[in-house]
């Protein structure tokens, strides 16, 4: 009952979005399926919320390590959903002006912006310590990384600024992009395309132990 | 004499190499901060990609209807808010009724926070949009590349209603519009998964409409091939991207004013590998011969 | 003239609605908001700046559900030939039929790093990715422990798991065990060679400089799924000089893990090598079965441009395989 | 304008104490992440609840109840009933000794991307590349898009060469996969330069806000 029922369903789920692409009487059936699919995902986003609640709070419980940042989580959530569910006009809780609003601007984004702005130091810090042309292959990534990291700004076109027009750092950037960096993103990705054929087929059967099972 | 000061001379490389990391922080701080001071507007050539999707816009009639799914959060707003700014003024200046959506939670936020801004010039006020006829904002909703799926089919089976809960059938906008046969392009802002790669795979592919972008940088090249092939019909890549876009529409906005500090970053990052490099060898000739 | 426009009505004479448009020299349009079984009829407007003139009505038509949609043959085909390519592997590999793997040069300089690591008789350090026991990638950084604890294990070289994630410990723990029982040294096992650090991102990339620093490892492995911390990581085990092996299928961190490290397992390259090691029949049969799609697409490029070339050079009349399927 | 100045000021002590983190692992740059987790979670949470829980799932329930009392037929709005009964199962996921009731819900999540995904990633991603990879090497008078399309050729099949596992890399089938990973090496290289050009504008992003908003230094 536990692990049988939940594999004949997602088969019966997996095989009917896929036969459904083929034989169009069967999108009355995915279109129900997807229905509830639909409901089931903004259930999961709840879950995941709910899930990082209650590890907080279990965290303050028991006082393990770090626990007082777990109080500054649950605050950090009510900070903004008691005004986003209650203060901020109901419906038109987006518009500029409201409350929510607000908080967005002034605080969710400038901590988000600020995560992903601390990578630059990272960079930074790995281009000078760690990068190295110790080998062909590094040696080509770092010669076509140079070649974009100038060409893309206009210090590329300044230092190749004695070849003729069309034939700048600038427009090797551009051939780079266009053709071989094309070409190798292109095997990556039909690679990755039968690597997710294969997984999902092996969901649909029932023969992939991560997805869920225990 | 030559070994003492061959000792020496590998103590600097290697006194390099070994530098604190906060300096090295505090030199690509300072390498980004103080460019932003100087008003120097750089010349910002036109990649391929970029005038693929101006084009797309731009080839439009006046009227035409165009969906726009902003699937990005704050992080990613110094790359493509410029983009999006651009975008409002190019589609309100050529006329065009904008269908608002996101995949992403802060998407249609991220609209909004844009609109706001483009509704301060005085040309796009002088046209006094209004809501729910010259562009409506459909929110958020949950289920990802799914939902991509399900709008092929119909707007009002994902989108029953709009952000501010106002039923599609009464908004004006909207009437006419059942599915993608009923709109002229999609324009996606993107800053991972579901984005381009999803509205490639789940609208284009399956319903045939057309498709332009502006991603993340990192995202970015990851969707040459699917320019190469037509699926999509151009990319802005990364704020240079964004401050193509604004050259194209002859308004230098955000992007292109970050242009400078973005050249010294890049020269600063290009040093930095090299300087690393020149002590990792010579460190290296050292040890061979010792 | 700047355009058609398309009118239908489910009477000859009178009710016409606009239904859609047609950019002018269009040739086709079609209408996929009709219901089944109800008769239509069609007419074209020209639109031009002197005028409209109109046609007259169509015949009635109506519309039926098409019971295999055979626009979508070429990938109806191809997507049951791979899902038996993989099915026949699996089984084959199940009934124990080895199957052929080229040699996966990852897997040799895993085990160079190990043999080196003794004899500098320093610690190595294993990071199987910071996500949780659902991702394949993990799952493949689990497995490829497995060598790396078998061998450590031979060599009586000392070995650390530091974990992000609880589940992922608990798995290691096993991998880690049974390896070193393999080897014939279960007394050299303890539980604490693999413990959580902590779950949060950057909070583990800090810890795990920490430890780098303190402990300055012969070598470091970076194999599963990594997000931007790998720079951290990568970095601070290049200044302390530690050997480093990883691998991951993520394409944002590949060319940071290729410049800094001393050799990566590319993307298809780490779940090759799990399938490798694990002889797991479902991983080597789906490796083989995309094998076979790999070979299908090789063999349609190389005689598609064959066709297209001799076309062009020598104006011969072959078929555009781009177009055909 | 004093909410204005009073919110720059909350970002601009909010952004020093995320990048704090630069100087080293410090108690306010971990109030400021923890902070971070606690807000977006409450974004989805705010979100999540008035465009998508409200207008969808409660209106549909309501609308079909009132159908049902109003004209006692049951119409197709009861499948969301049914629908929210396993979003309700997805969230005993909570609780470990009914967690796994939770499995029927994620059967549905995992059955529909698996399904969906196995057509569109074998036609997007596959299908449709090897199409746009079957060009002619000699293109008559244009010499330009005669070396583009033999790059793109030779660089597509010898990368799927490198990731082809059946054969041995020996003899020419060896050579194809080496040079399938200097292809592959350019194309790191490429997303090398646009993660660093990425990372950087979000750090012109951060400090031209630091420099410019908040302290209001550059006009």
């Amino acid at each position: 009952m536990r692990r049988e029922v939940p594999l004949v369903l997602t088969a019966m789920v997996g095989l009917t979005m896929i036969i459904a692409h083929f034989i169009p009487p069967f999108n009355i059936l995915k279109d129900l399926f997807e229905d509830w699919f639909f409901i089931i995902a903004a259930f999961a986003i709840y879950l995941g919320v709910l899930n990082l609640i209650r590890v907080n709070a279990d965290k303050i419980y028991r006082k393990s390590r770090d626990w007082p940042f777990g109080i500054v989580v649950i605050l950090g959530f009510l900070v903004i959903t008691i005004p986003g569910l209650f203060f901020s006009g109901g419906r038109s809780f987006s518009d500029p002006g409201t409350s929510f609003y607000f908080l967005y601007i002034h605080v969710y984004y400038p901590l988000s912006a600020t995560m992903f702005a601390l990578l630059a130091f990272f960079v930074a810090s790995a281009s000078y310590r760690a990068f190295r042309a110790r080998n062909v292959e590094a040696t080509m990534l770092l010669a076509a990384a140079f070649i974009l990291m100038l060409g893309r700004v206009p210090i590329g076109d300044w230092i190749t600024a004695w070849l003729p027009e069309g034939y700048r750092m600038g427009n090797a950037a551009d051939w780079i992009m266009d053709f071989p960096q094309t070409a190798g993103q292109r095997a990556i990705m039909i690679g990755i395309a039968l690597g997710v054929v294969s997984s999902a087929l092996r969901v649909i059967l029932g023969l992939e132990r991560a997805m869920g099972g225990d | 004499m030559n070994q003492e000061n061959n000792q020496e001379v590998k103590s600097i490389w290697e006194k390099l190499l070994s530098i604190d990391r906060r300096i090295i922080f505090l030199f690509i701080a300072v390498a980004v901060a103080v460019p932003l001071f100087f008003k120097l507007s750089m010349r910002i050539p036109v990649t391929p990609v970029a005038q693929g999707t101006y084009q797309a816009i731009e080839s439009l009639p006046a009227g035409s209807k165009v969906l726009a799914s902003f699937d990005y959060d704050p992080g990613s707003m110094p790359e493509l808010q410029p983009m999006a700014e651009a975008f409002f003024r190019h589609a309100f200046r050529n006329d065009l009724k904008v269908i608002i959506m996101g995949l992403w939670p802060q998407g249609p936020l991220q609209a909004n926070i844009a609109l706001e801004e483009v509704f301060q010039d005085e040309d796009i006020k002088a046209k006094s949009l209004q809501y729910g006829i010259d562009y409506v904002n459909l929110g958020f909703t949950a289920g990802n590349e799914v939902v991509i799926d399900r709008m092929g089919h119909s707007f009002e089976e994902s989108y029953p209603k709009d952000g501010q809960g106002t039923p599609l059938s009464e908004i004006p906008l909207m009437r006419g519009v059942r599915n993608y046969d009923n709109v002229d392009l999609i324009f996606n802002l993107s800053a991972g998964y579901p984005g381009t790669q999803e509205w490639v795979q789940y609208a284009v592919d399956v319903f045939h409409v057309k498709l332009a972008a502006g991603n993340t940088a990192v995202q970015a090249p990851a969707m040459y091939p699917y320019v190469q092939t037509g699926q999509l019909s151009g990319v802005l890549g990364g704020m240079k991207g964004g401050a193509e876009y604004e050259t194209l529409l002859g308004i230098p906005g955000r992007a292109v004013r970050y242009m400078f500090s973005q050249a010294v970053a890049h020269a600063v990052i290009c040093m930095f590998i090299i300087i690393g490099n020149l002590a990792f060898f010579s460190i290296r000739k050292r040890k061979k011969t010792s | 003239m700047t355009g058609y426009e398309i009118l239908r009505s489910t009477n000859r004479e009178e009710g016409y609605e606009h239904i859609g448009g047609a950019a002018p020299g269009a040739t086709y349009f079609s209408d996929s908001n009709t219901e089944n079984k109800v008769k239509y009829f069609y007419r074209v407007r020209a639109i031009s700046p002197w005028g409209t003139s109109e046609s007259l009505p169509s015949n009635p038509v109506f519309s039926r559900v098409q019971w295999f949609d055979f626009s979508r043959l070429t990938l109806f085909a191809l997507a049951l030939i791979i899902a038996c390519a993989i099915f026949y592997f699996i089984s084959s590999a199940k009934t124990g039929k080895k199957l052929f793997i080229r040699k996966i040069a990852g897997l040799e300089a895993v085990d160079d790093a190990v043999g080196r690591a003794t004899e500098m008789g320093r610690k190595i350090i294993y990071i199987p990715g910071i996500m949780d026991m659902d991702s394949m990638q993990t799952i493949a950084g689990v497995t490829i422990l497995g060598r790396v604890a078998k061998l450590a294990a031979e060599y009586e070289a000392k070995l650390e798991v530091p974990v992000s994630k609880s589940l992922v410990m608990v798995t290691c723990r096993e991998t880690v065990k049974e390896a070193y029982i393999n080897a014939g040294r279960p007394d050299a096992y303890n539980d604490n060679m693999v413990y959580y650090l902590t779950d949060d991102q950057f909070g583990y990339a800090a810890a795990l400089d920490g430890l780098f620093l303190r402990d300055k490892p012969a070598a470091v492995f970076l194999q599963g799924q990594f997000y931007a911390e790998s720079l951290i990581l990568a970095e601070t085990a290049n200044s302390v000089g530690a050997i480093q092996i990883a691998g991951t299928a993520m394409p944002s961190q590949l060319p940071f893990f290729v410049a800094a490290c001393d050799y990566t397992l590319i993307g298809e390259e780490l779940f090759a090598a799990s399938a490798y090691l694990s002889k797991d029949p479902k991983l080597l049969g789906s490796l083989k079965g995309q094998d076979v799609g790999k070979f299908i697409f090789l063999l349609v490029i190389l005689v598609g441009v064959l066709f297209l070339t001799l076309n062009s050079v020598l104006g011969l009349g072959l078929p555009d395989l781009a177009t055909v399927f | 304008m004093s909410g204005e100045v009073v919110g720059l000021w909350i970002g601009g002590i909010l952004t020093l104490g995320i990048f704090s983190f630069i100087y080293k692992d410090n108690p306010f740059y971990k109030f400021s992440e923890a902070l971070f987790v606690g807000v977006s979670a409450g974004y989805w949470f705010v979100v999540t609840f008035w465009q998508y829980f409200l207008p969808k799932l409660i209106d549909n329930l309501v609308l079909a109840y009132t159908v049902l009392t109003v004209e006692g037929k049951i119409d197709y709005h009861w499948v969301y009933l049914l629908g929210g009964g396993l979003g309700i199962l997805m969230l005993l996921r909570l609780f470990p000794s009914v967690g796994w009731l939770s499995r029927w819900s994620l059967a549905f999540i995992v059955g529909t991307t698996a399904g969906l995904q196995f057509t569109r990633y074998l036609e997007s991603n596959g299908i449709i590349q090897v199409k746009g990879t079957i060009l002619s090497l000699f293109v008559w008078g244009d010499l330009n898009s005669t070396i583009g399309n033999i790059v793109i050729v030779v660089g597509t099949f010898c990368g799927l060469i490198y990731f082809f596992f059946s054969k041995e890399h020996k003899g020419a089938f060896g050579g194809a996969a080496r040079v399938g990973v200097w292809f592959l090496m350019i194309t790191f290289g490429a997303l090398f330069g646009y993660t660093v050009m990425s990372r950087m504008s979000l750090l012109i992003g951060r400090m031209d806000f630091l420099f410019g908003n908040w302290l209001g230094l550059i006009k």
